[in-house]
């Protein structure tokens, strides 16, 4: 055993170091050290140097001017990225670079790669994603969204729901149901959309901490070209899936590092607050620190598999239930340490969150309740636990399904309006 | 051997509920929570004339309807229920507190007013980086002669923005700790409402500088005071865990994912199975904790058993209700993370609740402690 | 409110306690501080004392010989008993007279309950449950226990099994399955077995902590009259579970006590390892002390439900759960107050027990694991945490139930032997 | 960077695991921890000559096979998985404490026996009330002249009924611990053979009466000992924690009730998901420990790693195995409560590798102290 990363990725990681201590702004304490209205600011300029130095489609390859990182490479940039608190792009390019960009490499036709890549690259085009609706959310194949041919274009209605950066976005991808007398999971399509025409109504939602970080995206007879389908039409859940998968990317080998940071503020605090000597708070310190380096280990093994050439598969299941749990549970334990500090919290906002805050935010009583008001969305969004845990009792345990009652063409399905 | 609420209670209680649901449904519980004052002052006034609520434990003398704590942990259970946003509890509590400490003269001046719910008055005990407020206590009553002036910083001061009344705990020149009456209007009064976890109960920093009071009485063991709040702490917090429970099973009827609803699936149900059984237990506490805390009132005097189940009621109510606070979230998926949902309103409060005076920890020390462990 | 009980309860209470300070032995300690070779003579010899003193059926009327309790006295009595350290009768009471013996009062005929009742009581005959199969546990109408009438005589074949003190019994009652084209719950009868025939075998079943509670009962043939029927044939499935009713009866009242007799060992042997002053130690105790008050004051509401007579319902699904999941917890706590001690336990055994020692018993490391060991059957023996769920689920809170595979004629399941 | 075993490891678990399986399976384990032994010799004959287990980490030079300790790690995963009842894990933490310990004489003299198998060695360093035996330690070594004798009881000595050779910890004269050779037919050496919860591990009380003894080394910090010891009962843990969501699953698939696979429910579905996730982040710190204790072992210089990782990976594994354990009985339902089914084994060596050198909690303890908190 040896867990030392490769010599060229350590290469590389110095690379990087050089980079950031090269590009980022003396001084440079992590996004949440700058004052909130520079923040955007810094982010556009910062994902244009980012471009300039191949630092931004790391995933994609070279010809379609990617970096062509190796997922060790990605780990490493990710890691040192985090080290240093520096975005490695915008929110929007997660799913512009991450998701769809990936996908139509392995999916899309050379039209579409060339029609696209370029822009989304650029950040001329800015992607979010059509997945979910009211109806159809541990159920996704449960969309009603539907698309018809008319007249060479695809005519679009329904309503999409948790559309993050939706309201920054000028085009979606949708899954829209195509054929209703398939089964659920066949009469799907994959479609692209332009945001930018009147049957696309964009509407924040404001979460629980208060912050907007989600949006329904309401489409009335929205319109896209017969060719904007990527994979087969009807066959759109495969292309669904596929773009899935590069969700799990590297974010199981980086979980350790980001976790980390949280707890040594969550250490700070106990020993500000004066409560390391309980030995219960001391207990569930320990246990904290347990479970990040058990996300270390677990990302080591990652790694391992990836450089073996095993791409991420089912597994990342259990890395989820992890991190969404664990994100809880220290934040419970951050309000135990805070007590009636709580109840009025002050100090620095952290801006809105989906999981932790900028690097650089103030170690403040607010910060740590709007992280844990956060945390309650982990175990909801990107599969509920209850979902990941049907996946690891099905997939991995090979365990048999529930009986199912949604067989048979969808449209005989007597589906109830939740 | 009725160790359950009697017919008529059951009656008040219906009555509330629906007098709640009708007046104040949790739509304008958010207005009049997002409301500079932080209640809606006709809510009030009808759940203060109409239902005569604050004086329900009051002496008939001073206009009260001479009940015991029972009808009291009735409210508080309905208004956890409802969320309601009004100053019942924070009036509840300062009466309680000119009850046991005030001098005759005290509760003449006071408790009239607090019942007719003309009077808004408040306990302002918990200093910053304090919990319960006895332990730590910084603020100074200075007496020259009858006149006395306090100086200190209270937090976390229950509609202390707009209190008409503070009773004040502070340390006197001889090392004593009393509750001390300060005026709204009082000079050298600073307050300023606060940026809250709980969203529907508005709470204040109250800052005294050299701040003219009146003690309400002689010097006082603030710790049974502690002991009825944690008891009706625990009677709201069970109205909000069956909120929550309610909620959460409404949806699980109605949502259907699978072509089912969601509620057949035995991840869903049986977290619901379990948000009861956590109800069940803290609904058996904190119902036997009212019932010690009123004997206690009704007879006068303390006994030693509120002394374990208050802190007891109170761990187990607050367990309850964050357990059944985040499993309703879950249960109603993303919505259930959004700000329009309620969901989050009952999370905020059980959370707050529970670290008020101390969190389950805390109480179970308090508890061990007592129980001479 | 009020917690006091009844006067008439407490004039029965004096009478209780004098009953036992003159009957029982001088100095006596409970059953657990009694040789463990005198404790069967004793439970005999106090057997027949309870019964001269209408102590022992407490549950019947009078006209059929019992005490004619009500429900207070039930529970006054089990609580001085429980007290006292005294047995209420033998094991096979508890079938005998607590569950047959009522569903008899209830269901059967004058003539059963002529044959039977006296008997009973008598001792004469010692009773044992047939309910549970291999097969048919969690599922309980899933038996495959089949009668067939066989001139005049029922016929009897299949497998038993959990059945406490069946190798004490002489008798047993049977759910019989005797119409397999009727629906799994339809087709049941209830029958009155006697186990002195060649077609009966009792085998016991040696628990994990190496005690023979339970049996298996082999019927091979066994036969029995065919009016030898509670209930109507091919209606068992609504006597099995009215004698479940019975079954509840008084425990969630006496829970408390009995559990509060735990906890006070387990005070005095977290004392006596000098473990009080840790905090995780102080707050589990705490949390103990506070499950068992909540037993003690849901049993003072099921006492004034019972005086205002509510029979106790599915609410005891939510008891089940409630002390069943307490009795993991406290003994984990004991394991972890005896840390390295638990390894090689020493001290007085308890000579097997189905949740807690008898009154009396050492506060001995061996009582503990033993004790711990016990505790695992809680939550599965009747009926399962999973099952109560269930219940608490579909009964009390009215979700909806799984879809259903078992509907239809019994014999056309597709079962499989697990 | 290989955070994994690599293909020979992988092939030396796979061959071991069809061994154990073989020659070992449940029933077998049975017979030989109830036999007066508690172990099978022709099986330990075989695990030694054939498999070369006892060796596998020792010096060429002293008949072993120069492994690091990896190998060893592999072993406990399996023999744990398998509850393989053989003295593997005493002889391997005894020869662990001569390397570390043992003057170069004391290592020629124990080594080679403990490599081919023929020497049972075991550590004796727990006494009665001391959980880990570096604590609290009573036994006392006096020495006259050249010779050195032994007063004092050592309990849960694994084997130590039977064994050839135990190492005793003690303190000596100039108040230093050291650990001591004391042979097994030695004068004034009483052993006894312990009940114990853990079935398939034999464990005894061994009193020391002015018994001759000779020091395996110099005055000795123990402590990283037993780091390694848990490191290796980590690793055995996981093998454990394995067998359990295996056995659990397999039945859930297999066993029917409602017409359905009882695995279809998600009651049961999902608990077996959750002992994989324990069961996955325990393996990972196990094998993280293994890795450290292997880098210290093999550049023979302690890193600071261990410290933290030993007690967090027992932690992990301890937590994982005694949930599994508990589930698996819980899946199994009445049957996986009898003697006869193999689930309480695996429960009980839960419990009690749990407890051993100190509960998940005092584990934790110890971490946070290291840790700097």
């Amino acid at each position: 055993m040896d867990v030392d990363y490769p010599p060229q990725a350590e290469d590389f990681r110095r690379r990087v170091r050089a980079f950031l201590s090269e590009q980022l702004p003396a001084g440079w304490a992590g996004m949440g050290a700058l004052p909130e209205k520079e923040r955007e600011q810094f982010r556009e300029q910062w994902r244009r140097t980012l471009a300039e130095h191949q630092m931004l489609a790391v995933s994609w390859p070279k010809e379609y001017g990617g970096a062509g990182l190796s997922l060790v490479e990605q780990v490493v940039l990710a890691e040192e990225f985090a080290l240093a608190g520096a975005p490695q792009g915008s929110e929007n390019d997660t799913f512009g670079i991450g998701m769809l960009g990936n996908t139509l490499i392995h999916l899309g036709t050379e039209e579409q790669k060339q029609r696209y890549l370029p822009k989304i690259l650029s950040g001329e085009q800015r992607w979010c994603q059509g997945y979910s609706e009211p109806d159809a959310g541990s159920d996704l194949a449960g969309i009603r969204t539907s698309a018809v041919l008319d007249g060479g274009e695809w005519v679009i209605n329904g309503q999409k729901t948790w559309t993050s950066a939706g309201h920054l976005a000028d085009h979606i991808f949708v899954l829209a149901r195509t054929n209703p007398d398939a089964p659920k999971h066949r009469g799907i399509t994959f479609l692209l959309v332009p945001m930018d025409q009147p049957g696309v109504e964009v509407r924040p939602i404001r979460n629980m901490a208060g912050y907007s970080l989600f949006n329904e995206v309401f489409l009335t007879d929205a319109r896209t070209g017969a060719g904007e389908v990527v994979g087969a039409v009807d066959d759109g859940w495969r292309t669904a899936m596929a773009l899935l998968g590069f969700e799990r990317g590297v974010t199981a080998t980086t979980d350790a590092i980001r976790f980390r940071a949280e707890l040594d503020r969550l250490f700070a605090l106990a020993r500000e607050r004066g409560v390391t000597s309980d030995a219960r708070i001391r207990d569930r310190l320990a246990w904290c620190h347990s479970r990040v380096e058990v996300m270390r280990f677990r990302g080591l093994q990652a790694l391992t598999r990836s450089l073996s050439g095993q791409p991420p598969g089912p597994e990342s299941a259990i890395s989820k239930i992890i991190w969404s749990e664990y994100a809880q549970a220290y934040t419970e334990l951050a309000m135990e340490i805070l007590g009636a500090e709580a109840l009025a919290p002050t100090g620095q906002a952290t801006g809105g969150l989906l999981q932790m805050p900028e690097a650089g935010t103030e170690n403040s009583p607010l910060s740590w309740v709007e992280t844990f008001l956060a945390a309650r969305a982990g175990t909801i969004y990107a599969g509920s636990s209850q979902v990941q845990r049907n996946i690891i009792g099905e997939v991995l345990l090979g365990l048999p399904k529930e009986p199912r009652l949604d067989s048979g063409p969808f449209r005989e399905l007597t589906r109830k309006r939740g | 051997m009725h160790f359950a609420y009697d017919t008529d209670q059951d009656d008040f209680r219906s009555s509330l509920r629906r007098f709640l649901a009708d007046k104040a449904p949790l739509s304008a519980v958010r207005t009049a929570a997002e409301s500079e004052r932080g209640y809606d002052a006709d809510l009030w006034k009808q759940m203060s004339t109409q239902l005569g609520l604050p004086g329900l434990h009051l002496p008939e003398e001073h206009g009260g309807s001479g009940t015991g704590l029972l009808e009291p942990a009735i409210v508080m259970e309905e208004t956890g229920r409802a969320l309601t946003a009004s100053p019942y509890a924070a009036c509840l509590l300062a009466s309680l507190a000119v009850l046991r400490y005030g001098t005759s003269e005290a509760q003449a001046e006071l408790l009239p007013g607090i019942a007719a719910g003309d009077t808004i008055a408040t306990l302002a005990m918990t200093e910053p980086a304090s919990a319960a407020g006895v332990a730590g206590l910084r603020t100074t009553a200075l007496s020259r002669g009858d006149d006395v002036t306090l100086t200190g910083v209270k937090t976390l001061v229950e509609h202390g923005h707009t209190a008409d009344v503070l009773l004040v705990s502070a340390t006197g020149g001889d090392g004593g700790t009393r509750l001390y009456v300060v005026r709204g209007d009082a000079a050298g009064l600073t307050r300023t409402r606060l940026q809250a976890l709980d969203l529907t109960r508005p709470v204040a920093e109250v800052r005294l500088d050299a701040t003219p009071a009146v003690p309400l009485g002689e010097v006082a063991d603030l710790a049974p005071l502690v002991d009825l709040w944690c008891t009706l702490l625990a009677a709201e917090m069970v109205g909000g865990t069956a909120a929550c429970l309610d909620m959460a099973v409404a949806y699980a009827k109605d949502r259907h994912q699978f072509n089912r609803p969601i509620g057949s699936f035995q991840a869903v149900k049986h977290r619901c199975a379990e948000m009861l059984v956590a109800l069940d237990g803290a609904r058996a506490a904190a119902q036997y904790a009212a019932f010690a805390a009123d004997q206690a009132f009704t007879s006068g005097q303390d006994g030693p058993e509120l002394e374990t189940v208050a802190p007891l009621a109170k761990a187990e109510a607050s367990e309850a209700y964050t357990f059944a606070a985040g499993w309703t979230i879950q249960v109603l998926g993303g919505i259930g993370f959004t700000w329009e949902q309620d969901a989050h309103l009952y999370f905020r409060r059980a959370w707050a609740d529970s670290a008020l005076l101390g969190t389950p920890a805390a109480q179970r020390a308090r508890l061990a402690d007592r129980l001479g462990l």
